[in-house]
């Protein structure tokens, strides 16, 4: 079984990276897509730990749904997340109105 | 040795994207952000669950023609069920915040929490 | 068909189901069916309660057909049950209330309120009756998902913002308590409540402690304590008004249900005694006061609600028989009067944009019946004879006095000074200004009135007789006080 | 039925029907009101003191039921409650929400006769409370809430009967009943620490309804500011209900070891008299004035309580009555003043007494018992009062006494002169007398005053047996210390009253007539701005009568020790309060996160010390 | 910076007990719970070979009633936050411009094919992974690719209004009938056939396809709702 262990370090590191990358980009469609890879990573994740019912899901509705129902947000929304340090509410309509 | 290292990556993986996504969910001032942490949040413990579901050497909890009668190990089937549901929870949660997160948006012209503050004291 | 307590949940979400199909029959339709289905719902309240009673039982109900800890089964005991029985008979007379209410909102929303009311109404059902925790967890969230979406329903409001301050927050209590059941089970590889409290002596201490502690949090938010309740004072003010009622009346109190069924009969530690009666006084001194400081009637009304439910832990905090009798009964007085306040609240800022205070001032001569029972509904609230609150707080007082609280007592005593402040400043205002604000009037529909009328009638009623309600509770408190009871007639379920 | 539930099923629910009444047939109200109030009185008397109800609630058993000590403040509040519900259906002719004012009225007498038949503590505290509010909202029934005076009353209220309530889940705590008599055979045995605890909290609740010193600051306005008919049975019969309860914790909760706290009421009470007789006499508006002089008047009857004699107490409860009668003569007299001239302004009324001869007589009558001069009752129970305080050796008690009395006679003399003598203004020429629905309970008042000068005995017979009932047997020399006319003292002199009472009456009748005869002719109107001066050149605005300053030096003389008023204390710290608790709601900034970091914070502080201290 | 140093610190501590409590847990052992009747049982009473199905439908039935009703809630609450009056001749468009041509001949091709999928996911929900709920999430991902490709593309609330309703409906008397029929809410009263056979499991499958339906209904709903508000210029409103 030791076959497994390169992928999974490739696993956990892809997936931990994605979610910090999502938690950090500061353009949020970057951000949504990371998350999708988190889903992604973490569906197989259960593939491997034997739960194909729940990677299916976790397929179906964290890669797909979920990414799209963010996207169709950012869309309605800001694409670039807002001052956190002190940028004004400028750059904040800016992105909107991308 | 192997069972130590999937002990350490799975619940390593788990704890680090609940810890990953609480942190966004508390420090990160962008709506959408807070949201994903949320669902990163959930994912980890979807994940965590799962790890505390697994048997080792198990095989999904599927009886199919090759595996009937035949005496195998199998995961526990339980938290497969009940990530199952929270996944579809978490869902509904984040549909329900995404709306509440483009309502926002459009009467304070702002995605940033903290100036969202019209009901406070 | 037999009446049994799965019905509680069957025939609300069937109901559920139809209604968008009525809906496209007739609209009316779509006021009317939430209330047959609670009509129904209180009457098969009154047949499973008189039967627990009188046979001095618990009703368990076996769903799909495998007994626990297997399936997942619904417990209508005497405590849940009591308040099963609450809810859907508030939740009628609330009914009642919101069949007139706001015409003007456009037929499509109509239908969604009375989905998503109907649905937090059964969600909180579920809540107390369900004898399982995964299930608790679930019918958490359909209360949940229903509050956010109600206390957005208004968009002329700042909903949207309350709404999502109460999901965020309402998240972290659904992940802590989803956590702790994870952990839960891995620890005792089972989810039914009455195995796991069973089992419970057999996990580490440690172990043990960090769940409880995560259980704790998590139903402390939605128990409105101290440090956890940031969401509430905005959800209620933002919500429509009924909804403010099952919010203080329904949600919070199966918040404390999840609570102190956790502590009392899943870990049983006595330990955590303390710190949930220290942190009801501390809930109820800091909303309390922050109550009197508010210029909003229903943040006023929400700051208050939060600081009964801090009397309610620390009731249960001192974790004697005549205690939890007292807290019991506090949370069945809370819900009716805080109800009644909300209702006829409700009316009297009905037009107001702020909803400030001094919008009400002169309003008595204008609403003198919504006005009269405004005023009964707090000369209750703060614990006044001849009404109901009076029985519940000296109850409350007198348990603490038993064990020589005294400092406690202080503190209760004080904070009602404080309630009293607030409330007949209102009053005040009410009656015996002159009405300045050209703010217009709306009168309360005839059904409406109708409904409050119960409720202060009920309020006048147990207040001169609290024997009445009382043997209720009394039966309550001994049902979840008695955890090897609660055990023993789950598990023993379905043993031929 | 047990007439104790019937009594107290007429007043409730005579009380709400009166309410549902005026709605439809409001001509029907008054007659109503006063039958109803006249039947319960009829009830009351019918109804004795050893008819006894028990019965449980809530599994905590209570008793209902009069004690002679009750029954004689039952009396006087039926007697005033009748008697000023007569007075009210005049006195509130013509005002609106009268459904809501007789609602309450009809209320609180009900919860007074609540409060005396309570043989157990928790119904003492339920009617309390049914006391408490029902009052207050005839208190705000004027409308615009000067100084908050009704929230202040609800708010000192509210801490007394809290404190009340705190020392009775304590006191049952330890002995498992709300029984009184219960509590009086057991309350020894508990710990002395917590028997001083108890009653001083019970005394902190009685102690706001009778207006104690530094719980007094509501009572002022509350008194003034209430509608005249209902002031009456407030500073007359409501208030007698702190007398009472603290006769109930003085005479037995306290034990003989514990007299230091005898000695801190009846020094609080001395204080509470002087203090509030100075604040009486530089009033300008004669309720005012009789506000204070109500809070001066139970400093005395307290005083008489606390001083745990035989004679002392005797006194208080004398002095008790007296003040329920004379001064609710006198709030109806004011009242009838308010109603004909439309002000109790003394330095705009005077010379009424043409105009208003009969309300002047009652008024006369009334100062005069109050004041405590020879022919009426108010001598007698000062009297007593001195002997009591002087043969236990409280010397500097009397003194106070003395100093609040005295000074007590320059306000009684105010108020008859502000507003009955003096010149007569024009503009009060057309002021007619009172109605005579509102003359009849004056002067059947007044005619008890006259009647407790001559004749003591019959006020003092009751207090006797009253006396018996809180555990007090005479233990003096003589078989009895009074006789129907007759006052006896500890010295063994005897004082005939009816012949002080008529002789002086019949000296002051010749002199009267003298004057009228003599003086007749010589009279010669002028308007108080009709006066020569000397020298100084007087300006038309500049009323030179005397009521206008006429205390100016007292007030100087007094003024260090009134400048600052305790009230002010009181505000201070409510607005200390309302800083603090401003502070406190920051903590809701508004920020969704920042709850989200509570919780979170809230767990991490939770998971540490639950592992640390919470013993898992 | 303050808050963010604190922010980090609380995390660090209860992250400390997390890990510490989740290190106490052993990894991959196979521990006595309910999950063992649950595998001793499914293919031998239920005859249903996926033990995860035959738990989230049967066991925990339940569960799945009150996650279909979060679905629907969610759904229901969406439309209620997002709604909004319509402007005079304002049309429904929801997406801004058409797609280009081999997108939308490509989502043309795909969209019977994945409808296909998702119906085979959901009716052998209990013999092989998958079910209700993932074949309802395939088939709402093919309405959402033509309603992201076709800007005329349509879908009738009405309709979906419809098939939500019966299908939860169908799920909630199935348990009814149950009751009614003398047993409990859910039990199985049909005849349970044989294992690893496609009419096996009795009503488990019929609720898994009324699940499939009504997650499909659903979630093309919400995604329909969502995407009917995606014009930035609709959002101005103040």
């Amino acid at each position: 079984m030791n076959w497994l262990v390169i992928p999974i370090i490739v696993l956990v590191i892809l997936t931990i990276a994605a979610a910090i990358y999502a938690v950090i980009s500061k353009n949020l469609l970057y951000a949504v897509v990371s998350t999708g890879v988190v889903s992604l990573g973490l569906s197989m994740f259960f593939f491997i730990l034997q739960a194909p019912d729940v990677a299916l899901t976790e397929a179906a509705i964290g890669v797909a749904l979920t990414t799209i129902i963010f996207i169709i947000t950012i869309r309605n929304t800001t694409e670039i997340e807002c001052c956190d340090e002190k940028k004004s509410k400028i750059d904040v309509k800016k992105g909107g109105e991308k | 040795m192997m069972n130590e290292f999937l002990m350490i990556s799975f619940y390593g993986t788990a704890i680090a994207l609940i810890l990953i996504g609480l942190y966004a969910t508390l420090a990160k001032k962008n709506l959408l952000k807070i949201v994903i942490g949320l669902s990163i949040a959930d994912s980890g413990l979807n994940l965590l669950f799962m790890a505390i579901g697994y048997v080792k050497d198990g095989t999904a909890p599927i009886f199919s023609a090759e595996v009937v009668g035949k005496n195998v190990v199998m995961v526990d089937p339980v938290p497969q069920a009940l990530v199952l549901t929270a996944i579809v929870i978490g869902f509904a949660v984040t549909a329900v915040a995404l709306s509440l997160v483009m309502r926002l948006y459009r009467h304070h012209n702002t995605a940033a929490i903290d100036e969202i503050k019209n009901l406070k004291w | 068909m037999v009446i049994s307590p799965v019905q509680y949940i069957a025939i609300p979400l069937i109901a559920a189901f139809l209604i968008p199909l009525f809906g496209k029959l007739n609209k009316e339709l779509v006021r009317i069916i939430p209330g047959l289905v609670l009509l129904y719902l209180s009457y098969i309240s009154v047949v499973l309660m008189n039967q627990v009673i009188s046979q001095n039982t618990m009703i368990v109900e076996i769903i799909a057909g495998w007994r626990p800890p297997w399936g997942i089964n619904l417990v209508f005991s005497p405590f849940s049950g009591f308040l099963a029985s609450l809810f859907s008979m508030l939740g009628f007379i609330i009914w009642m209330y919101t069949y007139n209410f706001k015409r003007e909102v456009e037929d499509a929303q109509t239908e969604k309120f009375y989905v998503l009311m109907m649905m937090l109404i059964t969600g909180t059902i579920g809540i107390v009756l369900t004898g399982d925790i995964f299930n608790m967890f679930v019918f958490l969230e359909i209360t949940a998902i229903s509050a956010y979406s109600l206390t957005a329903f208004y968009r002329e409001r700042d909903g949207a913002e309350a709404a999502f301050k109460y999901l965020l927050v309402g998240s972290f209590a659904s992940f802590f308590i989803l956590l702790a059941i994870v952990l839960l089970y891995s620890q005792v590889g089972t989810l039914n409540m009455a195995d796991i409290a069973q089992k419970m002596p057999d996990v580490n201490p440690y172990m043990k402690g960090v769940i409880l502690m995560l259980f704790f949090v998590g139903f402390g938010i939605e128990a409105e304590m101290f440090p956890l309740n940031g969401w509430a004072p905005d959800v209620y003010t933002q919500a429509p008004g009924p909804i403010g009622a099952i919010f203080a009346g329904m949600v919070v109190k199966a918040g404390i249900y999840g609570l102190v069924r956790v502590i009392f009969t899943l870990f049983d530690v006595h330990e955590i005694f303390p710190l949930l009666m220290i942190m009801g006084v501390i809930t109820m001194a800091v909303s309390e006061v922050i109550a009197l400081r508010q210029g909003k009637l229903k943040r006023m009304l929400a700051y208050s609600s939060i600081g009964q439910m801090g009397l309610v832990l620390v009731a249960f905090g001192i974790g004697t028989h005549e205690a939890v009798f007292a807290a019991i009964f506090l949370m069945f007085n809370h819900a009716v009067i805080k109800s009644l306040l909300f209702l006829s609240g409700t009316y009297l800022v009905y037009h107001s944009k702020e909803k400030n205070i001094s919008d009400l001032d002169g309003i008595g001569k204008s609403l003198p019946f919504t006005s009269f029972l405004f005023a009964l509904g707090s000369l209750a609230i703060v614990g006044l004879p001849p009404f109901a609150g009076f029985w519940s707080k000296l109850y409350i007082l007198m348990a603490a006095a038993d064990v020589r609280l005294i400092a406690v007592i202080a503190i209760i005593l004080a904070v009602s000074v404080v309630e009293i402040v607030y409330y007949f400043r209102v009053l005040h205002r009410i009656y015996f200004r002159e009405r300045i604000s050209t703010i217009e009037i709306k009168i309360p529909s005839f059904n409406a009135k109708i409904s409050m009328l119960i409720l202060a009638i009920v309020i006048i009623v147990i207040g001169v007789y609290p024997d009445l309600i009382s043997g209720l509770i009394e039966r309550a408190a001994t049902d979840l006080l008695d955890k090897q009871h609660y055990i023993q007639s789950v598990l023993s379920v379905g043993l031929h | 039925m047990n007439s104790l539930i019937l009594l107290l099923i007429l007043m409730f629910g005579g009380a709400l029907f009166a309410f549902i009444l005026n709605k439809f047939v409001p001509a029907l109200r008054d007659i109503f009101v006063v039958l109803l109030m006249l039947g319960v009185s009829y009830l009351f008397f019918s109804t004795g003191i050893s008819n006894r109800l028990n019965f449980d609630v809530l599994g905590i058993h209570m008793q209902w039921g009069f004690t002679s000590a009750s029954y004689l403040f039952g009396i006087i509040v039926v007697v005033l409650g009748s008697l000023a519900l007569i007075y009210s259906t005049a006195y509130m002719k013509g005002k609106d929400r009268l459904g809501y004012f007789y609602m309450n009225f009809l209320f609180s007498i009900g919860a007074m006769l609540g409060i005396l038949m309570s043989r157990d503590l928790i119904s003492l505290f339920f009617f309390w409370e049914i006391m408490t509010w029902s009052s207050y909202f005839i208190v705000i029934y004027s409308g615009n809430d000067v100084d908050r005076r009704g929230l202040k009353y609800m708010i000192f209220s509210a801490i007394g009967a809290y404190s009340m309530l705190m020392a009775i889940v304590i006191v049952n705590s330890f002995i498992g009943s709300f029984l009184l008599e219960d509590v009086f055979a057991s309350i020894f045995a508990i710990g002395s620490g917590y028997q001083i605890a108890i009653a001083i909290l019970l005394m902190i609740g009685f102690g706001v309804k009778s207006a104690m010193m530094p719980l007094h600051v509501w009572a002022p306005r509350a008194y003034s500011e209430s509608p005249m008919s209902y002031t009456a049975v407030f500073s007359g019969a409501l208030s007698k209900m702190g007398v009472f309860g603290f006769a109930l914790v003085l005479f037995n909760l306290v034990s003989t070891q514990n007299w230091l706290i005898n000695e801190v009421v009846a020094w609080l009470a001395a204080i509470t008299s002087v203090l509030a007789t100075f604040y009486a006499v530089i009033q300008s508006d004669a309720k005012k004035l009789l506000a204070y002089s109500s809070i001066a008047q139970i400093g005395y009857i307290i005083i008489g309580l606390a001083s745990n004699t035989y004679l002392g107490v005797m006194a208080g409860l004398f002095l008790a009555v007296l003040h329920a009668v004379f001064k609710s003569t006198l709030f109806m007299a004011v009242g009838a003043v308010e109603r004909q001239v439309g002000t109790t302004d003394m330095t705009k009324i005077s010379g009424l007494i043409r105009r208003m001869p009969w309300t002047f007589v009652a008024t006369l009558i009334s100062i005069i018992a109050l004041a405590g001069l020879p022919p009426l009752g108010g001598f007698v129970g000062k009297w007593m009062l001195y002997e009591a305080l002087i043969t236990s050796g409280h010397y500097y008690l009397v003194i106070m006494v003395f100093l609040s009395s005295t000074a007590a006679f320059l306000y009684s003399y105010r108020i008859l002169f502000g507003m009955f003598l003096g010149q007569e203004e024009p503009e009060f020429a057309h002021v007619k007398e009172a109605p005579l629905s509102m003359l009849i309970p004056m002067l059947i008042l007044s005619g008890i005053s006259v009647l407790s000068g001559s004749h003591p005995g019959f006020i003092l017979e009751p207090i006797q047996s009253a006396m018996a009932s809180f555990g007090f047997q005479s233990n003096l020399p003589h078989e009895s210390w009074w006789e129907l006319t007759v006052l006896f003292n500890t010295w063994g002199d005897k004082v005939a009253l009816v012949n002080v009472l008529t002789s002086i009456v019949g000296v002051f009748l010749i002199a009267l007539a003298f004057i009228t005869i003599k003086g007749y002719k010589n009279q010669r109107y002028v308007t108080t701005k009709d006066i020569s001066s000397s020298g100084e050149i007087i300006q038309p605005e500049d009323n030179m009568t005397f009521q206008i300053d006429f205390y100016k030096p007292f007030e100087r003389a007094i003024w260090p020790l009134l400048k600052r008023k305790i009230d002010d204390y009181y505000t201070d710290f409510g607005k200390g309060l309302e800083a603090l608790f401003d502070f406190v709601r920051r903590f809701y900034n508004g920020n969704g996160q920042f709850y989200a970091i509570y919780v979170m914070a809230f767990l991490a502080l939770l998971l540490i010390a639950g592992t640390k201290y919470f013993g898992f | 910076m303050m808050k963010r140093f604190f922010i980090f610190l609380i995390l660090a501590i209860v992250g400390y007990y997390i890990v510490d409590v989740v290190s106490q847990i052993p990894f991959g052992e196979n521990r006595v719970n309910v999950g063992d009747y649950y595998l001793d049982k499914s293919p031998s009473e239920l005859k249903v070979s996926n033990t995860v199905t035959a738990i989230v439908v049967n066991y925990r039935g339940f569960d799945t009633l009150g996650e279909v009703t979060v679905l629907f809630l969610a759904a229901t609450g969406l439309a209620s936050i997002m709604f909004r009056r319509k402007r005079k001749g304002e049309k429904d468009i929801r997406a801004k411009k058409a797609s280009s041509r081999i997108i939308q001949i490509g989502s043309q091709i795909l969209f019977p094919i994945i409808i296909l999928l998702g119906a085979y996911v959901f009716i052998h929900g209990h013999l092989s992974p998958g079910g209700g709920f993932q074949g309802g999430v395939i088939i709402a991902t093919a309405s959402l690719l033509m309603l992201i490709s076709y800007r005329k593309f349509k879908v009738n609330h009405s309709t979906i209004s419809w098939i939500e309703s019966i299908a939860g409906i169908v799920f909630v008397l199935l348990g009814v009938t149950g009751l009614i029929l003398g047993k409990t809410f859910l039990e199985n009263f049909l005849p349970t056939g044989e294992l690893n056979n496609l009419l096996s499991g009795g009503i488990i499958g019929i609720i898994y396809v009324a699940v499939g339906f009504k997650v499909a209904a659903e979630l093309t709903g919400l995604i329909d709702t969502l995407l009917l508000n995606n014009r930035p210029e609709a959002n101005k409103e103040k």
